[in-house]
């Protein structure tokens, strides 16, 4: 603590906007000491484990969606995954296929929402995009064309955008008509310009200078870009098997906060964009290692403001490969979606990379196919630990260049959101 | 702006998140070709999802979530007193929704299973209603954006908007989508408040009944046919509980803990 | 009536030909049931392969093409107090193909009240003269009694009329444009085999039906059975979700809905088929309900098909397609339900 | 070889060019098309009921307007809705219409709200009306209860704007009380210059209320009836007119000499939505007048 400040700095923001869920940052700094700075998350807990309990298992996407109105179709997905894992199914590629791709729709659809809505007006100077929409319209307009489409592809694919329907236990309800998905190819092809212009607007756009040594833990991909299943990494070194997820997390209860806590090698680890571009950055779309390169993004960073990079990378990475599996799609027979399957007693774990990281669903269920036991770890839960040691990093730092404290609020709250909390998610 | 020569005022509006997964503010957030059109009409004084700006003088409070905790009934109070008219929006605002399915089993077991010994403040799940008065219910998981706005619209004119009062079906058979009953599929839809446009049936997996039950739905009936179809109990009691949206309808099975 | 003869191979080109420049719609298949049986919806076709002319029935009827269940009927430009009205009734040309003659049947009905009573329905009048329709005969099945109600031959309201007759087509001929388009595919005279072989086919058809409903006294059963238990019975069960009259080819009951949209600078006026089993269907401003009980709108829907519009039109709206039967859920049919009327009435 | 089917614009056909006259129903006209009316006076009468004067834009359409006392028309309001309005004005009023509305749900609760220059639409006239023509010679006794009055006017004008053609008028009005009694600000005109007898009665009168308390029938004391020579006009909620009819007709009224005017839901006025059908009789066509004998005979209750 190098500065003396003359005025203490007393921050409290309370729940915290442009995120998801209700969370605070106190920040105190008096006599040049840092006296309190933390991230507490005061969402009330809904106690999804205890819900899912005693309900068929093939309840368990549709209720698994409703943890996060956001990320709702990795939630769906994941349950799905942990079901058929406890039962031994056997997804037809099919299903595989929309699957993925109603998941690159919805990570389309949450980083844009995320870069464009809730970043945006921090870059410039607003406190939301309804300014901008008349000081930038071409900016909204960028951002509306792209989730338009993942809007429609989300409708398509998954039912609808939130809390979609046709994630079964063993497959899909129905699949598109082939013309339906033509349609949304066309869609995508058309919407391709637009992506190419919201990358140079993120590339005018400075990111904050900070880093923090961090452990990053994602899943590891074998032949593509993870997001549905794999094994686990972390960027220390460590590698597990998705049923060892509880390793890898090692949830613990806090006093600040009503979402648990999570650690691995170190005090905390991130998951996210950030963490999966750096544990699989060869694996990305060459049309997104193009753009990683323009950007500087290099695998192995450590700046966390770079998870929206990260991001806009991923946008990149999700749209060319959505246009090469719906084109693969529309040559090939759909007609196997669902697996049959009996219910038996069963355990299992699915492991998904959600928008905002590795996210994982647990059952147990008995003979009949009763839930037993149900357990969520959610990627903001495993980032909060990592959010608070990163403010307790970035807010002295930027004491001692000598920041105001409206700045030192501005830079803490960029840092939150940055990581793109979905905080009740968190706590379901 | 004016509509047939009456001055139309910019209502003031405010969104809030109570117990749930903001879903439905998202909603509204989302599908941005109407943001702007939305915009002009109403002034968003607060929406902490999207806007760190924020300004108590709302008139119009659009509320989503249920009430668990003590801290919510607080501020849920406030904004009943502060708002003009109160809106409660989603399943869970307006039925108690999904959150409800915990409410099988004991409070302190539950904080048990989920934090162990650690002290967590929590309260039992209620719907809006059963807190403060609430003026018009947006229903559904999550709400329908266009059903939104057709509500501000309403709003706006100052004329009381009345949900459907017809049943799912009528939407489904309008969309001339196979009942989900001939593939085997059990669907609330017949005793289902419409306005979703049917769109569980539609992707093939029956209504869950996330809008809440249709004015005078004849559930004996319905239920009778559930059982003669061959739909176990169990199967029943999950699908008709499953957002709270029939409580206190007695021939519904319940749903054990 | 005229009729000619056209080979199956010039059937399909003739339809290839009209899907080339119209569209075309007819009996697909999109779903199956549990049993694993197809579902049919008539749909546009984009080839001649999607066709399933030996379709067994779609659950819904093809009248939404001519009543569809939303329709615009006005849209406002809206200024501050002034506003426009437009209206607009340009339907592209289009051909239905596969029709049964119950469906056919239906829209003559239809015709009855849309085109023939006053005020003649613009928008109908509209889609029905631009629609050729190209009907099919079939086979009955198990349920359908279309032949109790007098709708199981087709004698009018169609271009092309068609009876499978082995390797062609036996076409009878309904309007001028139905001709020169059967001529463009080198139609043949009739001969005397192939009116041999119509004879057989139509007797054969006639042979299958199995279900009977009685409806002579009908008419008059529901002005005197209009106390009976039989309603409350049947309408005890009845979810009032409208099912039935949705599917139905003749039902047209309907309300109108205005939309103004978020900038007050535009309106609609649409028309919605609405049911009349539905609560609110007889409700006025204030609560008070006409037909308050299930069972009394039921049995007003029983009494439109098989009375009110008897008295106007001298027929039966009911063409005996069983679809409101099929569609119900609770299992309410019309045979089942007139055959409970006419027991009672012996009792 | 392909085929172009012939396409068939009904717009082109000349009968749908011009304006619609609802009165020439079979022919097919823009059966939606609603003249554009501006209303010229909106005139608060109670709480609960304003008066409104419309006067339809194009001078061609207001000119080819025409009805009979009974009739009704469409208002509608874009993108709000459409209800049914009995006209209440005379029918040799060619410069505008008098729609007398009580404020009850949507599109009421709205019209309330509109001052004069703002546009409504209307279409119309729809239904059958009082038969004016027949009743010539005769004494009429026209009964109202409520908001019944509404309608009761235009027959009213008529008799007046003809009062040779007509015996004795007597108008019978019953009202809740004394804040709810329509257009008291006529009656001296009507007594007067129409050389009516009027008479009302209320229910729970207030303390300036001086005349006749309680329920419609009781008026029956001092009007007396000739059942050989009188036309009735009965209007009002059916409770009343249940009572009052079989009060006259049990007094020799023929029921074919009574009218009444019926109310049902309604979304077209033109027999097309089904809305308004009491049993197979639509409201919109063949009512809203309705002579007694027929209404005994509808098989719904009323
Ligand atoms: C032939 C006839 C003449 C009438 N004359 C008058 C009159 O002179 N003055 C007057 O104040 N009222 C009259 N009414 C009643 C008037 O139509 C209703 O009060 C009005 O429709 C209520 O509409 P709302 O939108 O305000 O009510 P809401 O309750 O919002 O009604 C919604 C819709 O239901 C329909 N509806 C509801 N109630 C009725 C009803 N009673 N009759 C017909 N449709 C209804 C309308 O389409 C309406 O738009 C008449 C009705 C009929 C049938
Ligand atoms: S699928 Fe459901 S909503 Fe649709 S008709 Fe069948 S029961 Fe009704
Ligand atoms: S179909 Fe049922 S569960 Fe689905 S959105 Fe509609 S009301 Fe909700
Ligand atoms: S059988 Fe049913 S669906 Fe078919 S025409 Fe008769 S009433 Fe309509």
């Amino acid at each position: 603590m190098t500065n003396i400040l003359e005025k203490p700095i007393d921050i409290h923001v309370e729940h915290i906007a442009r995120v998801e869920g209700h969370g605070n940052i106190k920040i105190g700094i008096e006599d040049g000491k840092l006296t309190e700075c933390t991230w507490e998350v005061v969402e009330t807990p809904r106690f999804f484990e205890m819900m899912f309990k005693g309900l068929s298992i093939e309840m368990a996407p549709l209720l698994a969606a409703r943890v996060c109105g956001i990320c709702s179709i990795s939630h769906a997905l994941t349950a799905a995954r942990a079901a058929e894992r406890a039962l031994n199914i056997q997804v037809p590629e099919t299903a595989q296929k929309i699957r993925l791709l109603a998941k690159h729709a919805e990570t389309l659809q949450s980083h844009v929402l995320h870069l464009f809505f809730l970043v945006a007006p921090d870059f410039l100077n607003v406190g939301s995009v309804i300014p901008i929409l008349s000081s930038h319209p071409h900016i909204v307009q960028i951002a509306t064309q792209l989730k338009g489409y993942a809007n429609r592809a989300s409708d398509l694919l998954a039912g609808r955008t939130s809390h979609p329907m046709v994630f079964k236990v063993g497959g899909l309800t129905q699949v598109p008509r082939k013309r339906q998905l033509k349609n949304l190819l066309n869609e995508l092809e058309e919407n391709i310009p637009y992506l190419e212009q919201a990358i140079e607007i993120f590339k005018g756009l400075s990111m904050p200078d900070f880093e923090r040594e961090t452990e990053f833990v994602s899943l590891k991909g074998q032949d593509r870009y993870p997001f549905i299943g794999g094994d686990l990494v972390s960027s220390d070194g460590i590698r597990m098997g998705e049923d060892e997820y509880q390793a890898m997390t090692n949830e613990y209860m806090v006093d600040i906060s009503t979402s648990k806590w999570c650690k691995l090698s170190r005090d905390s680890f991130a998951v996210g964009a950030l963490a999966r571009f750096n544990n699989n950055y060869e694996l990305l779309h060459p049309k997104a290692i193009e753009l990683a390169e323009e950007i500087g993004l290099k695998p192995g960073s450590h700046n966390p403001f770079f998870h929206n990079l990260a991001q806009l990378v991923e946008c990149v990475h999700v749209v060319y490969e959505s246009k090469d599996m719906l084109t693969e799609l529309i040559d090939s027979d759909t007609s196997a979606f669902m697996a049959s399957y009996e219910v038996h007693a069963g355990e299992g774990v699915g492991a998904l990379e959600a928008p905002r990281g590795i996210l994982y669903h647990h059952f147990q269920i008995d003979d009949e196919g009763k839930i037993v036991k149900a357990n969520c770890v959610i990627p903001t839960g495993q980032n909060h630990a990592n959010i608070h040691h990163d403010l307790h990093k970035l807010v002295p730092e930027l004491a001692a260049q000598g920041e105001i404290e409206a700045e030192i609020s501005k830079r803490a709250q960029m840092l939150v959101r940055a990581y793109d909390p979905c905080i009740s998610c968190s706590v379901h | 702006m004016k509509y047939l020569g009456i001055p139309l005022e910019k209502p003031k509006v405010a969104f809030f998140g109570f117990t749930g997964c903001e879903g439905c503010q998202l909603q509204i957030a989302n599908k941005e070709e109407t943001l702007a059109d939305l915009l002009g009409a109403v002034e968003v004084m607060s929406f902490r999802l999207i806007s760190s700006d924020k300004d108590d003088g709302y008139d119009i409070a659009f509320v989503e979530g249920s009430i668990t905790t003590e801290g919510e009934v607080e501020r849920l109070k406030k904004i009943r007193a502060q708002a003009k008219i109160l809106v409660a929006i989603g399943a869970c605002a307006c039925l108690g929704g999904v959150n409800n399915l915990r409410s099988r089993f004991p409070l302190d077991e539950t904080i048990q299973e989920v934090y162990g010994n650690h002290v967590i403040e929590s309260g039992p799940v209620r719907k809006l209603s059963e807190v403060v008065t609430v003026d018009y219910e947006l229903p559904g998981c999550p709400i329908s954006k266009a059903e939104f706005e057709w509500l501000v619209r309403h709003v706006i004119v100052g004329v009381i908007p009345q949900l459907p009062q017809y049943p799912v079906c009528v939407e489904c058979k309008q969309r001339i989508k196979t009942c989900v009953f001939d593939m085997g599929i059990m669907c609330m839809g017949p005793v289902t408040r419409a306005g979703c446009n049917a769109i569980c049936p539609s992707n093939h997996m029956g209504c869950w009944g996330c809008r809440g039950a249709v004015d005078e739905a004849n559930f004996e009936s319905f239920i009778e046919i559930l059982r003669e179809r061959g739909f176990a109990e169990r199967e029943i009691a999950e699908r008709a509980n499953f957002f709270n949206a029939f409580s206190g309808v007695d021939v519904i099975p319940q749903l054990e803990g | 009536m005229l009729y000619k003869t056209i080979s199956k191979d010039n059937f399909r080109k003739m339809l290839e030909g009209l899907m080339e420049n119209n569209e075309v719609m007819g009996p697909r298949w999109r779903d199956r049931d549990a049993q694993g049986n197809k579902i049919y919806r008539f749909l546009k076709l984009n080839n001649f392969d999607e066709l399933e002319l030996d379709y067994t029935r779609t659950y819904s009827s093809p009248k939404n093409f001519f009543l569809p269940f939303k329709e615009n009927l006005a849209t406002y430009k809206l200024g501050d107090s002034d506003w426009e009205q437009d209206i607009h009734y340009t339907i592209h040309p289009r051909v239905i193909v596969g029709m049964r003659a119950c469906d056919i049947n239906a829209l003559r009905k239809l015709d009855e009240v849309m085109l023939k009573s006053v005020y003649p329905n613009p928008y109908y009048s509209a889609r029905r003269e631009n629609t050729i329709i190209i009907g099919l005969d079939h086979e009955p099945l198990e349920d359908c009694f279309c032949r109790s109600m007098g709708a199981d031959v087709a004698l009018r309201g169609f271009d092309l009329f068609l009876t499978d007759i082995g390797d062609k087509y036996f076409v009878a001929i309904g309007s001028d444009t139905g001709y020169r388009i059967l001529n463009q595919y080198d139609a043949q005279d009739v001969t005397e085999d192939d009116q041999l072989e119509f004879k057989r086919a139509k007797q054969e058809i006639e042979s299958k039906f199995k279900t009977q409903v009685d409806v002579t006294i009908v008419p008059e059963l529901m002005d005197l059975e209009f106390e009976s238990e039989v309603w409350e019975k049947w309408g005890d069960k009845c979810l009032s979700c409208g099912s039935c009259a949705m599917v139905c080819p003749t039902c047209y009951c309907y309300g109108t809905e205005e939309e103004v949209d978020l900038t007050f600078t535009h309106a609609t006026k649409s028309r919605c088929l609405y049911s009349c089993n539905l609560l609110d269907f007889a409700m006025v401003a204030g609560g008070h309900n006409f037909r308050p009980d299930s069972h009394i709108r039921l049995k007003y829907r029983y009494y439109h098909q098989f009375r009110g519009f008897v008295e106007a039109f001298n027929q039966s709206l009911c063409v005996g397609c069983n679809r409101c039967g099929v569609a119900c859920l609770a299992g309410i049919n019309p045979k089942d339900v007139i055959d409970d009327l006419i027991t009672t009435e012996k009792l | 070889m392909s085929l172009k089917i012939p396409h068939h614009d009904i717009n082109l056909e000349p009968t749908m060019a011009k304006a619609p006259d609802f009165n020439r129903k079979s022919e097919r006209m823009q059966t939606e098309r609603s003249f554009k009316s501006e209303i010229i006076a909106a005139i608060p009468l109670t709480a609960q009921e304003k008066l409104f004067h419309l006067r339809i834009c194009d001078q061609a359409e207001r000119e080819n307007f025409s009805f009979l006392p009974g009739q009704f028309v469409m208002l509608e309001l874009p993108g709000c809705g459409e209800i049914a309005i009995s006209i209440s004005g005379s029918s040799s009023n060619h410069e505008f219409l008098e729609l007398c509305v009580r404020e009850v749900g949507t599109v009421t609760g709205l019209l309330h709200r509109l001052e004069a220059g703002a546009f409504v639409g209307i279409r119309g006239p729809f239904g059958t009306h009082f038969p004016m023509r027949k009743m010539k010679g005769h004494n009429i006794l026209l009964i109202a209860g409520g908001l019944g009055i509404a309608p009761l006017r235009s027959p009213i004008y008529w008799a007046n704007e003809h009062r040779t053609d007509y015996e004795d008028i007597t108008i019978l009005y019953g009202a809740r009380d004394p804040g709810q009694i329509l257009f008291d600000y006529q009656f001296d005109e009507w007594r007067k210059i129409y050389d009516l007898k009027l008479l009302t009665i209320v229910e729970h009168p207030d303390e300036d209320w001086n005349g006749h308390v309680g329920m419609i029938t009781d008026l029956f004391d001092d009007v007396p009836v000739d059942p050989d020579n009188t036309f009735a006009i009965v209007c009002g909620p059916p409770v009343m007119f249940k009572f009052v009819c079989s009060y006259l007709s049990d007094l020799g009224l023929p029921r074919q000499r009574m009218f009444v005017s019926l109310e049902r839901r309604m979304h077209c006025g033109m027999g097309k939505c089904c809305r308004c059908n009491v049993g197979s009789t639509f409201t919109c066509l063949d009512g809203p007048v309705f002579d007694y004998w027929t209404v005994m005979n509808l098989q719904e209750a009323i």
